[in-house]
C-alpha cells in the first residue's frame, strides 16, 4: 500500500497551506487526466527558495508530495532544487537516482508501480520546474 | 425472463486483481469482451479477411459481404435503413463527422442556435464550442440542477433560444440519468435532434423512427464490441445533401485533377479502408446482445442499479449524485466525505480487487455543476464512478460497499 | 540474409479457395494477419483491456502502458520523438487530419500553392482538392509520364508553381514506383513535406529525422496489423501550434461551456476512445517485422518484384505499367490484350486460386494517364495489380504466370 | 465458370453498340467501384422501347449484360421492361423471380454467386430502370 502513515500524516499537514501575498512567484499548475490542481507561491531570497506556500486540492498522494516537496526545498538554491527534481522525477519513473539528495521524498518511492498515479506525485515537482525556468 | 450470461464467455472475470477475485465497475468506461467475440473475429482475418469493395476475388468477396452484413445487423437493431448507417471510428467522430458536415453543407450557419445540454460529456461539447470559434453559430445549454440533473422544465426553457440544432446526451455518462427524448424530441419539433448514445445504446433497443431522430452516434467498446469502431446513424435525406467529412477512397464516384464527384450514401460518409474486422466485430457482438435479449439485460441493469443506489445510500459518509429514481440506469457517480476519488478507487483496486473509475469523466462542466449541491466539506471537483453492466453481479456491488466502509475506517 | 518467414504463422495461406492452394498478391489493398499477432490481441483484450489514461484502477494501468509502449515502439521505428506520433484510424485520417488542421491553424491559407504528384491515391488527392474548394489555396501536380512514372525532371518542374506544401506518395500503389524522397526533399527545402506513406512503410524502415519529413502517414492493415489503425507522425515544432482535428475526451485540458484548452502533443490530436487493441496490436505487428528484419523483407520483396516483371514481360499478350526498374518495388499493374481486367482477376481467382486487384485502384488520374502510353486496342481504364509481401513465394508467381497463359488461350 | 460460350458470344457482340443521334433519351451509368462506364442511347416509339444502343466499356459480364438487356427489352412498352429489369435484378440478388420473363437472362443466373460481380451485371439495367423512371 502506498498510503503509508507518513504519507497519510504529511497528505493532512496544513503549515504549507495558503496565499503569500506579494509571492515572487506564482505558478498554476494541473493534471489534465484527473483534474487535480495546485497554485505554488514562492518567495526567493536572491538564489535561495526561502518560502513556499501552496492552495488546491487533488488526491493523497498529490497533497502529501506537495508538502514534501516544500519541506525540502525550502531554503536550497535554484540549482539544486532543479537536481533534487530530477532525482524525483527519475525515482518514480524506475530510472537511476541519487537516494542521498531526496530525504522524504523516497517514501513515494512504490508509487512507481501505479504508473497512472505517478503524475499525482509528479503535479507539485513539474510546477515547481516549471516556476525556476521561466 | 431473467439474464442467463456465461460467465465462461468472460474469461477476465475469472481474473484475479492484485490477489483478489476481479470486481470491473468501469462498464461506462468501456466494456470487456466476450471470448466467442474475439474468437469469431480471429476465424474472420484468418478465413474471410481481405479489403472490402474493391476486388473480385474470393477473400474480397467473403469480407465485403461480412462488412455488409454487419451494417443490415446494425440497421435492423435501430429500425434503419442500411443507407442510414455509417461506420466510424467512435462516438467521438460520429459527433465531429456531422458538426463538420452540418457546416460544411450550409445547414449549420452563421447566426444559428444550437442548444446543448450541462450535461454532456466533452465528445459532446467541445466540437460545438472550437467550431463556433471559426463559425460563428451560437450555443445555448439545457441547465442542470444541483444534482446534475436534466429536469422537463430545464429541457423547456430551452425553447426560448429557438435552437436549429439541439443535441443531447441519451444517458449521461457521470448521473446515470436517462434522457427523455420522447419528450424533447416533442419540445423541439422542428430542430434538427443529435443524440449522444455511448451511453443508452449499450443498454437499450431504440428505433430511431419512432423516437424522430436525425443523428445518433454510438461506441462498439461501450457494448462487448472490439475498440476502433462506432456508428453514425444519420436521417437519409439529411445525408444525401450533406457535404463528407473525411474524404478518399471509395467515398468518391469520379476523380480528375479539378473535380470530384460523390459516391451515394452511406459510402460517401466511409472513406478509406474502414475497421473491416472491428465493423465484423461489432456485428458479433450485436449478435451476441441480441441472444441475451435487450429487455433482459435492461431488467438486470435496471435491478442492480436500484440495489447499487439503496446499499451506498446506507452509507452515512457516501454522498451520491444523479437523480436516484427510475431515471437512473447502470451508473452511479458518489464521494467519500474527506477523501479524494482517486485515492477511493486505488485503495478499492489494491485492496479489494473493484475497478472504479474516478475523475471528472470528461464531462468537466456537469462535475463541477455538482458543487452546487454538495454537502462535503471540500467537493473535489471529481466524483468516482461505479457501472454496471450484463455481468455484473449483487456481489459486486456487496464487494464494493464494504470496500468502502473499510476505506472509510482507515483513512478515517 | 534471407527471409525466414514462418508458413504456420499464415493459416490463410493453408487455405484452399475455390478447391487450389491460396496465392495471395494483394497486398498492396491489405496484407494477411500473423496469427500469433491475433493472438496476443486476444491476450490483451482478455487480460489487461481496459480505457485508457483515465481511470486508476489495475487494468487500466496495464492497457494504459500497452498503449503507450506501441506508441514508443513506432517512435523509435521511425526515429521520432513519441510526442510526434499520433495514432489514427488509417492513413486516409491522417491526411485529412494534416489537410483540416493546417487549414484551421493558419498555415494553410487562401493564395498558398499545393503541390501533389499525379501519381497519388485518391487519399492524397481529394482531401486537398475539396477543401480547396472552401478555402481557395490552389494545387498544382508534378506529371507523370506515359509509364505513369515521376521522373526528376518533372519533380523539378514543380519548382515554379513555388508550392508552400508538398504532398507526395512515398511508393505507388499503382505503377510500384518508389518516390526519391531525398531529392524531393532537396528540391522544395522549404516546402512542408507531407508523404503518404501507406505503400512505402510497410516495406522500408525510414528515418524521418535524416529524411527532413514534415508529415508522414501510414496505415497498419497493410503491414500486417489490424484494421482500423494508422499513424500520423508530425514534426513536434508543427504540431504544437496546430489546431486539432478531432474534438472529444482525454484531448482537452480544460471545458467550460465557453471556452477549451488542449492537451499538449500527441494527446490533442487523439480525441475520444481510440482503438485501443489496434494501436497494441500494431504494436505487435511491428515486433513481429522488426523480428524479420527489415533488411531482409526488402532485399525479399525486391527480388520478387524482379522476377514478377521478368516472368510478366515474356508474355506478349501482357502490357507493363511502371518504371520496371529497380525503383519499382513489390506492385506491379498490368493489362491482358483484349481481356478486361475484371475478367482476369475473376478467372485468376476462381480457376487457379490467385487473389489480384483489378480496377483504378482509387487513383482513377493516374490510371487514365496510362491511356496515353498503352498500346493495347481499348484501354480499359483499370489495371491488374499483383503485389507481393513478405510470405510470397517465386512459385506463387508461377502460378499466375501460367494462370494468365491459360486465361489468354480460353478468351482468345 | 460464369464464363460460358453464350455469355461470351454476347460479350463480344457488336450490333448494338454505337450511338444513336436524335436518341429520345440518353443517359449514363458507371460503377463506381470498378469505373465501368456505359451510354445508352434510347429510342421510344409511342410507349414503347424501339431502340437501343450503348458506348462504353467495362468487363465481359457487363458487356454481355447489356446486350442481352437490349436484345430482350427491344419492343416491349416501358411497363413491361420496368418489370422485366425488377426480376433480373431479383434473380442476381438471389430473391424470387418470374423466369418466364427474362429468356437468355437467365444465362446470368450464376452471377448471384459472386457478389463483387453483381454490380457488372446489373450496371446496364440500372441505367435503363434510370432513363425509364426519368
Ligand atoms: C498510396 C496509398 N495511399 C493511401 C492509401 C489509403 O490507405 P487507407 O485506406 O488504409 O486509409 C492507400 C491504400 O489504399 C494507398 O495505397
Ligand atoms: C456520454 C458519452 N458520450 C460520448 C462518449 C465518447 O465515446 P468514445 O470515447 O467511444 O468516442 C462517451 C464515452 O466516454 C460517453 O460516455
Amino acid at each position: 500500500m502506498i498510503y503509508s502513515d507518513a504519507i497519510m500524516d504529511y497528505a493532512k499537514l496544513r503549515k504549507y497551506r495558503g496565499k503569500i501575498e506579494n509571492a515572487h512567484r506564482i505558478e498554476e499548475g494541473k493534471n489534465v487526466s484527473c483534474g487535480d490542481e495546485i497554485t505554488l507561491y514562492l518567495v526567493f531570497d536572491g538564489d535561495r527558495v526561502a518560502e513556499v506556500k501552496f492552495e488546491g486540492q487533488g488526491c493523497a498522494i498529490s497533497q502529501a508530495s506537495t508538502n514534501v516537496m516544500i519541506e525540502v526545498v525550502t531554503g536550497k538554491t535554484k540549482e539544486e532544487v532543479i537536481e533534487i527534481a530530477k532525482n524525483a522525477e527519475n525515482m518514480v519513473l524506475g530510472r537511476e537516482f541519487e537516494a542521498g539528495l531526496l530525504g522524504p521524498v523516497l517514501l513515494f518511492q512504490e508509487v512507481g508501480k501505479y504508473p497512472m498515479r505517478v503524475k499525482c506525485f509528479l503535479l507539485p515537482w513539474k510546477t515547481l520546474q516549471i516556476a525556476l525556468e521561466r | 425472463m431473467p439474464l442467463r450470461v456465461s460467465f465462461d464467455d468472460f474469461p477476465t472475470l475469472g481474473k484475479k486483481v492484485n490477489g483478489k477475485r476481479l470486481v470491473y465497475l468501469d462498464n461506462a468506461a468501456t466494456t470487456l469482451k466476450p471470448k466467442p467475440v474475439l474468437e469469431k473475429m480471429v476465424d474472420f482475418y484468418i478465413g474471410s479477411y481481405s479489403n472490402v469493395h474493391r476486388a473480385v476475388h474470393t477473400l474480397a468477396s467473403r469480407a465485403t459481404v461480412a462488412y455488409e452484413e454487419a451494417r443490415m445487423k446494425v440497421a435492423k437493431f435501430l429500425n434503419a435503413d442500411p443507407s442510414e448507417v455509417i461506420f466510424t471510428s467512435g462516438a467521438t467522430m460520429g459527433i465531429n463527422l456531422v458538426v463538420n458536415s452540418l457546416l460544411r453543407s450550409g445547414i449549420l450557419r452563421e447566426g444559428d442556435v444550437v442548444l446543448l445540454s450541462q450535461a454532456e460529456h466533452h465528445a459532446n461539447l467541445v466540437p460545438w464550442i472550437r467550431l463556433s470559434k471559426f463559425h460563428g453559430f451560437g450555443i445555448a445549454y439545457i441547465e442542470v440542477n444541483e444534482k446534475g440533473v436534466l429536469t422537463e422544465e430545464a429541457i423547456l426553457r430551452g425553447k426560448e433560444y429557438k435552437p436549429k440544432i439541439v443535441s443531447v446526451t441519451g444517458h449521461s455518462n457521470v448521473t446515470g440519468q436517462v434522457i427523455p427524448l420522447e419528450f424533447v424530441r416533442e419540445v423541439f419539433e422542428d430542430a434538427i435532434l443529435v443524440v449522444d448514445g455511448a451511453q443508452l445504446v449499450p443498454h437499450k433497443r431504440l428505433d430511431v423512427k419512432d423516437l424522430g431522430l436525425d443523428f445518433l452516434v454510438f461506441s462498439g467498446h461501450k457494448m462487448l464490441g472490439p475498440t476502433g469502431v462506432g456508428v453514425l446513424y444519420g436521417r437519409k435525406d439529411l445525408l444525401e445533401v450533406m457535404e463528407p467529412f473525411l474524404y478518399g477512397g471509395e467515398m468518391i464516384d469520379k476523380v480528375s485533377f479539378e473535380e470530384v464527384t460523390f459516391n451515394e450514401i452511406p459510402y460517401k460518409f466511409e472513406a478509406g479502408t474502414q475497421n473491416i474486422a472491428g465493423v465484423v466485430g461489432l456485428g458479433y457482438a450485436l449478435d451476441y446482445l441480441e441472444a441475451l435479449g435487450f429487455d433482459s439485460l435492461e431488467e438486470h441493469v435496471r435491478d442492480l442499479t436500484e440495489y447499487l443506489i439503496e446499499e451506498l445510500s446506507k452509507l452515512e459518509f457516501v454522498e451520491l449524485y444523479g437523480p436516484l429514481d427510475h431515471s437512473h440506469v447502470s451508473i452511479v457517480s458518489f464521494n467519500v466525505e474527506g477523501i479524494h476519488p482517486h485515492d477511493v478507487a486505488h485503495v478499492l483496486d489494491q485492496e479489494f480487487g473493484v475497478a472504479v473509475r474516478s475523475g471528472h469523466h470528461c464531462a468537466q462542466p456537469l462535475v463541477r455543476a455538482l458543487a452546487r449541491g454538495t454537502k462535503l466539506s471540500n467537493f473535489p471537483n471529481s466524483t468516482v464512478r461505479a457501472s454496471v453492466y450484463l455481468y455484473n453481479t449483487k456481489e459486486d456491488v456487496d464487494v464494493m460497499v464494504e470496500g468502502l466502509k473499510k476505506l472509510k475506517g482507515w483513512f478515517g
